[in-house]
């Protein structure tokens, strides 16, 4: 549909190297396109957007999650756009839609640049300094507490988590035992004079990668377990080849 | 020869209540708000023909009397800020959210957090305004009156003396942000129902 | 004509120097040893020169300049300090029992003794509720008509005006701290969710 599948990947990797927030993914976006931001195409931008965020909801639900602030107006003015308003007060011209859009992206790009000029200023304690060695004046002798707000409140926040995580739970788990392992090796090579791969053996019906992870682990810890006992063989012809067991 | 007594004893009044403020200020590391130091002069005219002199006073010294919104500190000259390499504490940078987040505080303020989310397009992550906390730079303001009486951020004395700033019209720019408009609160994104929810 | 520039450059780089030591003084956490000084005035009659007049001028201020053992500090002129009943007092943070019982009172005032002490899971030592009655942190509300006709505890407006908050309601609630990442979520151990990193 759009000419993004080449370019997915750079901004996919531009979004791990430290590149953060669909701001930028915005921004960048009307830039790659050297598009003035009045003239821009709210509905190109607001499509490539939303592949990219759909991209992201399969591959890391945790990232797409903070993009999602942004895909949900944009998802919003996408269907403005596309679907005419029937009811006549509440329609919405594409000249306004892209007006709102121009001064979203003006007002994050303006808060970007002052929270640059921000850090750009003297700052205390590395351009000026204040008293180095305070006297403190039975005046101030409600203060022999320096506690903060920020202590008040955190410790509250402990009390909570606390007194919430009372009872621990213990999440039901499937994970996978050498001592199963063993037997289904120990079983399947008394009958089988064949070269098999690890792989095999782990069974196919695990979605669940942790259940998949402790498979695979068992497995292999059990293969090495017979090969000590000398019941077994190993092989990997080269690094990234599969391992291949074979009975002795 | 009473008169002149008199008047001799109010100018030495003055001039103790001078040193008094002085010591006040300048013994404190934190900026002294105005109403402690009214405590002990009780008088604001005399308070502030004392701040005034004071500030004269240390105009083309080596320190200088800082005013951050109503409150007072003695800090180092930015004229000589170059031949001052002291033991310096080097902040630990701050992630990018954190920074954008208190530049929207900061120029937007009072602010909810579903609006700062709106401005950044992204939702804040857990730690975010925590590490603003923790620094003292941002208090909570008022409870907006809108439904679920969402709680508002605000910057603090302590973010405005870090950033060697008098009070919020001093901050870089906001003349700018101001006169295009970029500050406006009303232009609030339409339709944005998710506005106040906490 | 050149003498008299060279002379006004001469001036401006002594009062320079002067404004060094000055801000050097003033920013050290110790009293500052004069061969400190020396390695950046480098000439030693011009630093007693200076020495000389930052001694002069500090003489009728509310702080002074005391010179101890070939070291330089500032320090609250004597004139004044019997006037504002100096106490070294080194701040240190609310004891942990007391943080938390003024955080559960701030938070469910009014409250009983025996409700903090559920929400604690401790029973209240003598001294806890003692230490914010005296910051006059806490005071007693309205019994309960409950059984006994507990007394109840709640915050008092010096609480509020020290952490700077305008109306308790502002305290940030459960929700906020959820959000700022002061909360953490239910602990689960081994949660299969959580499998992505492994």
């Amino acid at each position: 549909m759009l000419k993004l599948s080449s370019k997915k990947n750079d901004i996919l990797s531009l979004s791990l190297d430290g590149f953060e927030g669909p701001i930028d993914l915005l921004l960048n976006l009307a830039r790659d396109h050297k598009i003035d931001l009045t003239k821009l195409s709210i509905l190109k931008l607001a499509e490539q957007y939303l592949e990219f965020l759909d991209h992201f909801i399969k591959k890391d639900i945790d990232i797409a999650a903070e993009y999602l602030v942004m895909g949900a107006w944009l998802a919003f003015l996408k269907s403005k756009l596309l679907l005419p308003d029937e009811t006549e007060d509440m329609s919405v011209t594409s000249e306004e839609i892209s007006e709102l859009l121009e001064f979203k992206l003006k007002r994050l790009e303006g808060m970007q640049k002052v929270s640059k000029l921000l850090f750009k200023r003297y700052k205390l304690g590395t351009h000026f300094f204040k008293r180095g060695n305070p006297e403190i004046f039975g005046i101030y002798k409600k203060n022999q507490y320096n506690s903060s707000l920020y202590d008040l409140i955190k410790t509250y926040g402990q009390i909570i988590t606390f007194n919430n995580n009372k009872s621990i739970t213990i999440a039901d788990t499937q994970l996978y035992s050498v001592e199963y392992a063993l037997n289904t090796l120990k079983s399947f090579f008394k009958h089988s004079k064949d070269w098999r791969d690890l792989l095999d053996f782990i069974p196919n019906n695990l979605i669940n990668k942790l259940e998949r992870k402790s498979a695979l682990a068992s497995h292999f810890v059990a293969s090495l377990e017979l090969v000590k006992e000398g019941s077994l063989q190993l092989r990997q012809d080269s690094f990234n080849d599969n391992v291949l067991l074979h009975s002795k | 020869m009473k008169n002149f007594k008199e008047n001799n004893d109010k100018n030495y009044d003055f001039v103790l209540k001078q040193k008094v403020v002085e010591a006040l200020i300048f013994s404190s590391s934190d900026p002294v708000p105005y109403n402690e130091l009214l405590k002990r002069i009780i008088d604001k005219n005399i308070l502030n023909k004392i701040l005034s002199n004071l500030e004269k006073k240390y105009l083309s010294s080596g320190i200088n009397l800082y005013v951050i919104n109503d409150t007072y500190a003695f800090r180092t000259s930015l004229d000589v800020s170059e031949f001052l390499n002291i033991e310096k504490i080097v902040p630990k940078p701050l992630s990018r959210a954190a920074t954008e987040t208190l530049a929207i505080i900061a120029y937007h303020q009072p602010i909810t957090r579903s609006e700062i989310e709106n401005i950044r397009g992204v939702s804040l992550s857990r730690g975010t305004l925590d590490v603003l906390l923790e620094l003292q730079w941002i208090q909570p303001g008022y409870r907006k009156s809108t439904p679920g009486n969402p709680l508002t951020w605000k910057t603090t004395n302590l973010f405005l003396d870090y950033f060697n700033l008098k009070n919020i019209r001093d901050l870089p720019g906001i003349e700018d942000l101001k006169n295009s408009g970029l500050l406006d609160k009303n232009k609030v994104i339409f339709n944005d129902q998710s506005e106040d929810e906490i």
